[in-house]
């Protein structure tokens, strides 16, 4: 996309450090208790969350999943509605009923983080349809893994998109794993980007490390589909750095030398030395590394600071109207 | 105003809320060409963007509905037959139900799904389903279940406006009943209002669905039998309308359900707890369940038939608590 | 397959006209009021469903679809027990409980004819899943429409046996409609065949009013199977003469002079000249078609003959042991 | 025989049946990697022909256990959570439930699906349901919801021997109840037999799942406080034992039932309606439930707790109907 270092170039840096800041204070509170439920860290698949959301505008739309930390950051969501969601506070982007799996922003065009694997599929081929009958150029990125593709929603989505030619791009960000299981074990094709093929749909594989290349490759398959050229179907070869979840203590993955392998194909690393070699100061990079810090540590207070919901607040937002409350509900 | 069939109300109530409002789309397997003539026409008033053909994906083109719903369509999703809602489970349980909730209202989901109950006519175990109890247990569903063409009118078009997800559950066995038709463009019946289609004092039948007609038929012929029953019909299932209900058996002091689906964990069921719950002084005499037997649908149409509520089964249960004893010969 | 004519290949002759004239006679009788519920043809599918069976050994399974009077006459089923269900007869295959929808013979194999679209592909991949654990050489043969390859089901059966390389043979009747959809608008591929390619399953297209060449094309799949070497995708081309259903006499498919053109291609009329020009008599021919004539009005006759089940058998084959009989129940 | 607990017992019942025969295997999601330690050290025993990972494919994998069992297999589906049912609807429902109904009792289907009822730990609404009464509305499934680790590993071991498809719903309040298990291989509690938890004269608690422990609890309190409550567990859901629970109301005359499930159309309900249809003579006051407001399940962990039943208001229910009075202070 960009070859020469400008603000969307050290935008795509900042979301990129954010995503890694908040989720490394994630995991230390989580681990001293303040997080309650599951954490599915993004770390080490930045590159893929945030190419993917530099190249939609603002107006676009996103489906994300259980993993939902990084797509709201990546497309541009302020932190403290997020890490009061993590902390269950009333002040929470989805005021405390979601919590980590489900981080969604709908102010950034989300339309959820499900973490229902590959439920987001349909959805977001719906948005699409959506945007085509209301006449509006507006595209919808699905985000979803390698273990998703089994799912029949995949299937059924990607086949709706397709014949509709719906404007929308699939991102299956292939991290190689489904919890404890290789997608070499049920994913009977080298590529998920084959699965293409079933519909007839463009695919393409890109290096989910390279942020630049990332981007480069979904801008092309959002002006497709914002043209009325239909779906594509993106892989973005990359890889989780923790367990599948942090509270999952039990799930050994043998993977060997894998993880210091990937770790040397940092997004972040790999990022910051590609702009410190076109030019940018080094100092301009760490001020942004500052500033996320600070960012991420004002999230954390307003969190910590903000109100736990009241009782009542679960017999909202099933409906439009508020349901009654029963007797035993004292708030 | 004139007579039209409770398939004809379908048509109408969509053909209106369209013409009303060109966020409304319809889609399901062959809606086109339009099996059952709820879309008659249609492509010619909408054409085939508004009146969607889909592939055999339930679940795919639920949870497409639900992704249009989220950018401001109001989808109506045909799944033809009720048993065809069971692929789109996940769609409508995991994304449907439940996204308004788990963004703390951020999404809104203004969608009908539609479906009919399709029972009765040697269509077998798989195709015969009336799975309504199983959408009740689930928050964050409306369900209707109209039993007239005049309250499908209504209620459809409601439900149809309605800022949340509906579900229609549509029986077969009212499809050819008729009534005079509102045409004015705002008729609308409110979710979650019962009516009361006949009034009696002896004993309060609560029909669910087609089983209204047969609750009338048998408080038709027990009035002759000196036995005044009235008839409840809750039209809504989710949320129900238990202050009507509790009205009538406080008034009777004795009630019977009478519900076309499996017995167990029924509409039935639910509706007895709740009257046994909140009017438990004002019975005179147990409340009975008149459903369809815990077994599935067999294809031979004779054993099917007696499977399913009857108007004799009714009578008899009215009798059992009435007069205490078995029922008179009609 | 066969070059020359054989016992085998009148067998097929035999087993297509027995289809034939099985249908046209339940045709009538249900025009008559004679056979409940919704009814199904198989008519011009003929040498799809024979090709396929053929080549198979009796004991190996098969599974079908609401379109099911082809399937298990086509796998050798005795004609009574088929006529007397769709009668709804207590000698009905399936006791009078599944009726045309779901005639399944398991003493042929079968293992379900299911009216549920798409929902027989994964059963199909866990009998061939019961055989590999077993360890016998039993293949599985699973029928379905085009329109079933829309289907998550489809999709998930499809995938388990590629990555467990299940003894399974998935053939694909393309008939070119899903009731009055035609597959070009819902199937974005130009062959339901390439879409093999998203397991990385081998697949063939086969004309399917040709039955040698389907049971040709389904000998190699099946000898494939059976010796370990995993599930192929069978596409066969062909065309239903009738509607959707015989009861739903408002779908007016347009479908011009096709019709015509294929009923040029009739597999029974192809296969009887082929026949002859090997040197079959004309006569010897006749005589089968007499002789299925004569089976299919002795089967008519048992059914007729046969008694309706009683009530009370409604409350058998739920589960092992009957259910209790309810009071307002009289036998 | 030793103390081990609800998972060990799942552990145990599994590995004992594989022992036995060897036409029974296992399979789900990471069920090699063992995440809730049930199948720990499956695939040393057993392999991994037997102890099987499969593709996120949850109807696939469902339909494919049907398949086995067709062919004479004896699965064990392992669907992780009960929330991932929803996806496999239509295999559980159209082919598991049905298919030895519509093919006139030629297909068998002994197989068994376990799935844990994972809530009460802020996993938000797509994580924590308790659907069991939708399978309860649906003839064809046997459903047992184990409440003890003993209960467990015999109803687990006979659902496993069983030749019908039985559901195992297994309630992770109870993961780390302790029991002494009975070690004999023949050791099986036989479906549909309910089992007094605890003897009482005031009021019957009927408990289902984890809300038997609940029960056992606010039962001692009322104990303290002069109320003599009977605890009954039913242990399996379908078929419900109410020959037992019947006679325990006859005998107290007072019924609640507490169940995790939400409210409408719950085996609560259910249970609630046939009570009153069977013993509304010896009813000496209105039958309760204690159950899980009809709203989702919501992340943010105060919130979420106070929406499942506790001992605080079984024993209020309790009060009500003995007393007539609100609960004293424990
Ligand atoms: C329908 C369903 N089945 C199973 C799960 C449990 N689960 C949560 S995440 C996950 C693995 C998903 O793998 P993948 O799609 O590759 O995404 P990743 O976690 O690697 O980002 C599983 C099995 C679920 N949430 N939903
Ligand atoms: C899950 C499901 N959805 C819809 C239907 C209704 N239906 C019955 S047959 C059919 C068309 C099937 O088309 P195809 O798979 O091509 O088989 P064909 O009828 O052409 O043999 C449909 C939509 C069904 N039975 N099951
Ligand atoms: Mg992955
Ligand atoms: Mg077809």
């Amino acid at each position: 996309m960009t070859d020469r270092p400008n603000d969307h170039s050290l935008e795509k840096y900042r979301r990129m450090q954010r995503i890694r800041t908040f989720e490394s204070e994630a995991e230390a509170i989580h681990a001293a208790g303040e997080i309650p439920g599951a954490l599915h860290t993004y770390s080490g698949q930045e590159g893929s969350g945030v190419g993917c959301c530099m190249a939609l505008r603002t107006d676009d739309y996103m489906v994300g999943t259980h993993r939902s930390h990084g797509h709201p950051i990546a497309k541009g969501a302020a932190l403290r509605p997020l890490m009061a969601e993590l902390l269950g506070k009333a002040t929470g982007v989805c005021k405390g009923k979601g919590g980590s799996m489900h981080l969604s922003d709908f102010s950034v065009g989300s339309l959820g983080e499900t973490s229902i694997v590959g439920s987001g599929v349909p959805v977001a081929a719906g948005a699409a349809l959506g945007s085509k009958l209301q006449g509006v150029d507006r595209v919808t990125l699905c985000f979803f893994g390698d273990g998703a593709t089994n799912e029949g929603a995949f299937h059924e989505g990607m086949n709706l998109a397709a014949i509709w030619k719906l404007p929308v791009v699939f991102v299956c960000e292939n991290n190689g794993y489904a919890v404890s299981t290789p997608a070499s074990v049920t994913v009977p094709v080298k590529d998920v980007a084959e699965r293409a093929k079933a519909y007839g749909m463009p695919a393409v594989i890109v290096d989910g490390q390279d942020v630049d290349a990332v981007e480069a490759v979904v801008a092309d398959a959002v002006l497709r589909a914002r043209t009325g050229g239909g779906p594509t179907l993106v892989e973005t070869k990359t890889y989780r750095y923790g367990e599948h979840a942090v509270n999952m203590g039990r799930i050994l993955l043998d993977r060997g030398s894998e993880l210091d392998e990937w770790r040397q194909r940092d997004p972040i690393t790999l990022y910051r030395a590609k702009l410190i070699a076109q030019g940018v100061e080094a100092a301009t990079l760490d001020a942004i590394e500052q500033e996320v810090v600070t960012e991420v540590a004002d999230a954390l207070e307003f969190a910590r600071q903000s109100p736990y919901p009241d009782v009542t607040e679960a017999f909202d937002d099933v409906f439009v109207d508020r349901l009654p409350i029963p007797d035993y509900i004292n708030s | 105003m004139a007579k039209a069939t409770y398939l004809d109300a379908i048509r109408l109530a969509q053909q209106e809320e369209m013409m009303r409002d060109n966020r409304v789309f319809i889609m399901g397997e062959d809606i086109v060409c339009n099996v059952f003539g709820t879309t008659t026409g249609f492509v010619e008033l909408f054409g085939t963007e508004r009146v969607r053909d889909t592939p055999i994906s339930e679940n795919g083109f639920m949870g497409a509905g639900a992704g249009a719903a989220m950018v401001g369509m109001r989808p109506i999703i045909d799944t033809t037959l009720s048993s065809f809602l069971y692929p789109a489970m996940d769609q409508i349980i995991s994304i449907i139900a439940k996204s308004r909730y788990i963004y703390g209202g951020q999404a809104q989901l203004p969608l009908v799904i539609r479906s009919c109950m399709f029972y009765g006519n040697s269509n077998a175990a798989q195709h015969s389903d009336r799975p309504y109890p199983m959408f009740m247990n689930m928050p964050g569903l409306k369900i209707i279940a109209p039993s007239t063409a005049y309250d499908m009118k209504g209620l459809l078009k409601a439900a149809i406006r309605e800022n949340d997800p509906v579900m229609c559950f549509e029986d077969s066995t009212c499809w050819t009943s008729k009534d005079e038709l509102p045409d004015a463009p705002d008729f609308i019946i409110p979710l979650g209002k019962g009516d009361i289609k006949r009034e009696g004092s002896d004993v309060s039948i609560i029909g669910v669905a087609g089983a209204v007609q047969l609750a009338l038929k048998a408080a038709k012929q027990l009035a002759a039998q000196g036995i005044s029953a009235e008839v409840v019909d809750p039209r809504t299932l989710a949320p129900l309308d238990m202050p009507l209900i509790l009205q009538s058996v406080r008034k009777t002091g004795r009630a019977i359900i009478v519900d076309p689906a499996h017995q167990v964990c029924s509409a039935a069921s639910e509706i007895s707890a709740t009257i046994v719950e909140q009017a438990f002084d004002a019975l005179r005499a147990p409340v009975l369940r008149v459903t369809t037997a815990q077994t599935h649908m067999p294809f031979s149409p004779l054993i099917e038939k007696s499977l399913y509520p009857t108007v004799d089964r009714i009578m008899a249960a009215a009798h059992k608590l009435v007069t205490g004893r078995p029922a008179v010969d009609a």
